[in-house]
């Protein structure tokens, strides 16, 4: 085989896989870019391991400042389930504290289904400064039929949190997922 | 011109075309794939232009009268993916495939199979994208724009057959784009070197590029809704962690590219004709050529500024605002290239070139409605507008559309050796003329006011000028089946045509006799 | 050193979209693109950050 | 160039202009009411976005006067019938350098108010009012966080009117049954979000646009100068119905805005006793049939048509349909739970027991399906209760 015919088989096959690869690793690559950015309120659902949570306190001195958080919760599409904050709505929170809120999930149907809530930040600049120790978001909920179930989240404010946000909306979008849990 | 006869002689002993339908199925000859092309492109340039009616019909007046919503939608949809992809780039590769070998001064394409591979592919994703209009569900219905979840969880069942269409159509731009890259590179006459080649052929390389660098992203972005919609995956399903944004990022990365993939060529072609009817050569040559280079890489950088209502973070809306009015500038300014050409130059007005002057009046009419949506904050007033809707138009129609007819009037003569008449054209020309302003100024003011787009029904303050424009839509639809009946006229019956009818004209291809042999430049001619 | 320097000049002409024709035949001698194209992205990812750093300097002294 | 100069520049030249341009085109009394360029608004923003639009379209005039007006003079004066010589000069690098650099210059000026108003857009600071907007597939559903009042608001327009059997009234396809009212000279903020497709909650006066995404929180703002009635639409491609789903703002002084608010919150307790005496009262067929048919008006002709023929197979026909001449119970639960992954909605929480009762008793005997059954709310809420 000439030299350059081999040089094209090599970069004939080299190429697609290459391009296959960028196109397969996008999905991941665009949650980092999200958290890295903020981008459209991705706010990053991944656990923070509690070394990380410490050496973040200690290392800030800036003053705390109270900021207010708004719960909002909504069911996406047909979904049945009664889902809505525990307690109260809106909360002062202290930048750099932990806070625990709690939710509850019914499921009013008459059949077990699966539900999942995704987390959305607004103002979206807010979302690299909103850090979940512990949310019911990481998981999926599997309800029996009338199940009803309290679900925390532990967050944390950062007090990096730029002056001007002096309020953030965190709403939770409850999807059903029950056929989509048994595909995969 | 011995030149000319020699070549001439060369063509004869050469075996010519095979007979009948084989010739046209199994060609790989440049020319007849080109002219296949060019055909291909006016069929859907029509149908596309009839849904187009439907539209503007159905916009006539206040009310539902003539289709139901969902009916309307499917045409909007259609409109917009067979004017995109079936009339605008089939006719601008029907164009290179006939000129760059002729203008760079190579006997074919580098690879003429493939050439012929990268046509036949078209009539069958066509005919898969229309035949959805006639099965349950019916067409497309979300947009040629097509965003999630519209168009993966409440699309159609025929979403299906769209997505393989695309892929098709993908595939045939990059196969083309391959060609032609492989055909500049390569096979130009010895002497033409890069910097001597006409500008059409330089346009034509960048939008190569830009081809083999978009459509891979489009073929991405389609196939993420093929698993989605089939496969159960969550791409743009927020349900599953995936998020709809995503897709408009990866639609629009593609997206901008392409409007320029649809104008570059155009800049080629009134490159070549303006000189040519100012008898002046083309002012800035270098400047035109750098700029068009430059845009391979700048047209990527500013996407988003078809997102700006999509609650992007501050940072990003100031940051493609600044990218966008940057690049806008040394796209725009080529405008004056073209007017100090004809500064001071000994003008006639043929028909192709007062398509070309219509082109630079309007195209810069468009250019500008596209600086005023730069602006972010105003944008949140025009996105998803009328407005939007006639700045696209104006830079399509006139631009896009105009640089291909006046391509038509100016080489028809090289390629079937008959002049058209000039007066039928004329005639051609301002009726288009009129009954474009007549359908897309009056956009721009109901844009303004208020009105949404790819709506089927509207209030009653937008009666008046959606009137005028529905009547501006059936006078321009019109006119265009008038010049399917001059070309046709000059093919079977135009007086024949010298090998260089125009005075000014410059380039190898006027070198050749018209029409132009079957086989041209067996042996690269000399450039001095 | 001045081949590095009038790449870099043809280059942020194309961006400008202005250039001489006398550029355009010195960049003719050379022989292949890739120096060009190499520049080209080089500049339009300096071009990128460029924009990127003067919005960070708009946002940080307009809400500072 | 700051925004006061832009004020000077559009007032009255800009009137003149388009008033001039208008009448040349229409007759006088059409020209009157016909809005033909961006609204002004009726907040600060609204009024510095229509500036900023003034401006850059100003300028884009004045550039195109002098880019046509050389070339028209050159094709007038250069032509070859004339006897005009071509010059042979193809290049001036100074030229182009300084058209390049002039309009560059001019988009880096237009660039600082723009900021300047994206900046004051983007202002989080708190609002008085919080309001999530919801968009669902062919309306919007507005919520008033912290005051427990919320209502879907459905386009209000008869059918007639829009298969022009009837007069077009003077809002035709701008008017909602429930309009969201809001407070004058407040901060009103709006939490955008979707229930299903992507839609876009615009409303020109208050030059807000912000999409709605199903799973995403957008936040825009608003504080209204002036009371009065503000009207927009759908701005995204949403589906069949994206045209029919307006949106109606109704900006209130503060006082009335709290008396709407009270009467609001009593009005919930009624229509809860309402309900509750609508599902006690035993109804006759015939109360039923007539209840059942304004319901399905109101809430399934959109997609089954008024005939029950439907669109199949997108929206599936009802007329001797295995559901509406089948098992009562089954019919129930499709119209209470919905029907995942289709268009069908879950209509338990959108219509009362009573109104559920009286749409499937009207499905089972109408357009000849005739079956003779009644069902009565109290059927419905036994469904429910399993």
């Amino acid at each position: 085989m000439q030299p350059n015919s081999r040089k094209t088989l090599v970069l004939a096959t080299l190429i697609p896989i290459v391009m296959f690869g960028f196109g397969f690793a996008l999905v991941p690559l665009y949650d980092v870019f999200c958290r890295v950015t903020g981008l459209n309120g991705k706010v990053n659902t991944s656990p923070l391991t509690e070394a990380e949570q410490r050496n973040r306190n200690n290392q800030q001195e800036t003053m705390s400042r109270g900021v207010r958080v708004q719960f909002v919760t909504m069911n996406n599409g047909d979904m049945p389930w009664e889902f809505a904050p525990l307690e109260h709505d809106a909360v002062k929170v202290q930048t750099g504290e932990d806070f625990t809120a709690m939710f509850r999930v019914t499921n009013t149907t008459d059949r077990f289904m699966q539900g999942r809530a995704v987390p959305s930040v607004s103002p979206s600049e807010a979302a690299q400064y909103f850090h979940k120790v512990q949310c019911f978001c990481f998981d999926q909920q599997d309800l029996e039929a009338g199940e009803s179930l309290d679900m925390p989240v532990v967050f944390e404010v950062d007090k990096e949190l730029p002056d001007h946000i002096r309020t953030i909306t965190l709403a939770y979008t409850l999807f059903d997922v029950t056929q989509v849990a048994n595909n995969n | 011109m011995d030149a000319a006869s020699d070549i001439a002689h060369e063509a004869q002993h050469h075996h010519g075309p095979a007979s009948g339908l084989s010739r046209w199925v199994f060609t790989t000859n440049h020319k007849d794939i080109g002219t296949l092309y060019m055909w291909f492109s006016f069929l859907m340039f029509l149908t596309g232009g009839s849904m187009a009616l439907v539209i503007r019909a159905e916009l006539f007046q206040p009310g539902l009268q003539l289709v139901d919503p969902g009916f309307f939608n499917q045409m909007t949809t259609m409109h917009g993916l067979i004017m995109v992809f079936g009339a605008v780039m089939p006719a601008f590769v029907g164009l290179a495939n006939w000129l760059i070998p002729m203008m760079v001064g190579a006997p074919d394409m580098a690879l003429p199979r493939m050439n012929n591979l990268s046509f036949w592919i078209l009539p069958f994703a066509f005919t898969m994208l229309l035949m959805t209009l006639f099965m349950d569900g019916g067409a497309p219905n979300f947009g040629w724009t097509f965003y999630a979840p519209l168009s993966t969880q409440y699309a159609p069942p025929t979403v299906n057959y769209f997505i393989f269409g695309v892929h098709l159509m993908g595939i045939s731009s990059i196969m083309g784009a391959i060609n032609v890259i492989a055909t500049i590179f390569n096979m130009r006459a010895p002497g033409m070197t890069l910097m001597k080649m006409p500008l059409f052929v330089w346009t034509w390389l960048i939008t190569a590029f830009l081809l083999l660098a978009a459509m891979p992203v489009l073929a991405c972005v389609v196939t993420m809704m093929l698993f989605d919609i089939n496969f159960g995956t969550s791409f743009f399903n927020a349900a599953g962690g995936g998020d709809p944004v995503l897709f408009q990022h990866l639609f629009w990365f593609f997206g901008h590219p392409e409007v320029y993939i649809m104008i570059l060529p155009a800049f080629g072609i009134v490159s070549q004709i303006i000189p040519t009817f100012s008898r002046k050569p083309l002012f800035g040559y270098a400047s035109m050529v750098y700029a068009t280079a430059s845009i391979a890489l700048l047209s990527f950088i500013v996407w988003a500024h078809h997102m700006f209502t999509v609650g992007m973070p501050l940072a990003g809306e100031l940051f493609f605002m600044y990218a966008t009015m940057l690049i806008a500038v040394p796209t725009g300014v080529k405008v004056f290239n073209w007017i100090s050409t004809m500064f001071r130059g000994s003008l006639t007005f043929e028909t192709p070139m007062l398509f070309a002057i219509a082109f630079i009046v309007l195209f810069t009419i468009g250019g500008f409605s596209g600086l005023m949506l730069a602006i972010s904050p105003a944008d949140f007033q025009y996105h998803d507008t009328y407005f939007v809707v006639a700045h696209f138009h104006y830079v399509l129609v006139p631009g896009a559309v105009f640089a291909i007819i006046a391509a038509v009037y100016y080489w028809l003569p090289k390629w079937c050796g008959r002049m058209y008449d000039e007066r039928l054209g004329k005639i051609h020309f301002w009726w288009s003329f009129i009954g474009l302003n007549l359908t897309f100024f009056p956009m721009h003011f109901i844009g303004l006011a208020g009105m949404p787009r790819r709506i089927p029904d509207y209030a009653l303050q937008f009666a008046d000028f959606n009137m005028l424009a529905s009547i501006g839509g059936f006078v321009f639809g019109f006119a265009q089946v008038f010049f399917l009946f001059i070309v046709i006229r000059c093919i079977t019956s135009g007086e024949k045509a010298a090998a260089n009818p125009w005075e000014g004209a410059e380039g190898l291809e006027w070198t050749l006799p018209s029409p132009a042999p079957y086989h041209s430049f067996g042996t690269p001619p000399k450039i001095d | 050193m001045n081949r590095f320097f009038s790449l870099l000049k043809s280059v942020t002409g194309a961006f400008l979209g202005v250039q001489s024709g006398k550029q355009l035949d010195n960049d003719a001698e050379e022989k292949s693109v890739w120096p060009f194209v190499i520049t080209g992205i080089f500049m339009t990812v300096l071009l990128v950050i460029g924009i990127a750093a003067a919005v960070r300097i708009v946002l940080t002294n307009i809400s500072g | 160039m700051d925004t006061s100069v832009c004020r000077w520049l559009n007032a009255p030249l800009s009137r003149l202009l388009q008033a001039a341009l208008v009448l040349s085109l229409l007759p006088q009394d059409a020209a009157a009411e016909i809005p033909l360029n961006m609204p002004v608004g009726v907040t600060d923003i609204s009024r510095s976005v229509y500036d900023l639009h003034m401006t850059i379209f100003w300028i884009c005039v004045a550039i195109a006067v002098v880019v046509f007006g050389v070339m028209f003079w050159s094709i007038i004066h250069h032509r070859k019938s004339k006897g005009a010589k071509a010059a042979h000069f193809h290049e001036n690098t100074v030229v182009e350098i300084i058209w390049t650099l002039i309009p560059m210059a001019i988009l880096i000026a237009m660039a600082i108010p723009a900021t300047a108003t994206l900046v004051k857009m983007y202002d989080t600071s708190d609002a008085e009012v919080d309001i999530q907007v919801t968009g669902y597939q062919w309306k919007w559903h507005y919520k008033y966080l912290d005051q427990d009042v919320e209502f879907f608001s459905n386009l209000s327009t008869p059918r007639e009117q829009i298969e022009n059997t009837a007069e077009k009234s003077e809002h035709y396809l701008l008017e909602v049954d429930n309009a969201l009212v809001i407070p004058t000279g407040k901060k009103v903020r709006f939490l955008i979000t979707s229930n299903d497709v992507i839609h876009s909650w615009w409303v020109p006066h208050l030059a807000v646009k912000k999409d709605a995404i199903p799973g995403f929180i957008n936040e825009s703002w608003a504080i209204v100068n002036e009371p009065g009635v503000y009207r927009g639409q759908c701005a995204e491609l949403c589906g069949k119905d994206h045209g029919f789903m307006p949106i109606v703002v109704d900006a209130r002084s503060p006082e009335d805005y709290q008396q709407w608010l009270l009467a609001k919150q009593e009005e919930k307790e009624q229509q809860a006793q309402q309900a509750a005496a609508a599902t006690a009262r035993t109804w006759t067929h015939e109360e039923l049939m007539a209840e059942g048919e304004k319901v399905y008006a109101r809430a399934c002709a959109a997609c089954h048509q008024p005939s029950g023929a439907g669109m199949p197979p997108v929206f599936p026909s009802l007329i001797k349909s295995p559901i509406t001449t089948g098992d009562i119970n089954a019919h129930i639960d499709i119209v209470v739970r919905g029907k995942p992954g289709t268009a069908m909605q879950a209509f338990g929480n959108q219509l009362t027991p009573a109104e559920v009762a009286a749409v499937v008793t009207y499905e089972r005997n109408a357009w000849g399906n005739d079956t003779g059954d009644t069902v009565t709310p109290t059927d419905v809420q036994e469904h429910n209760a399993q």
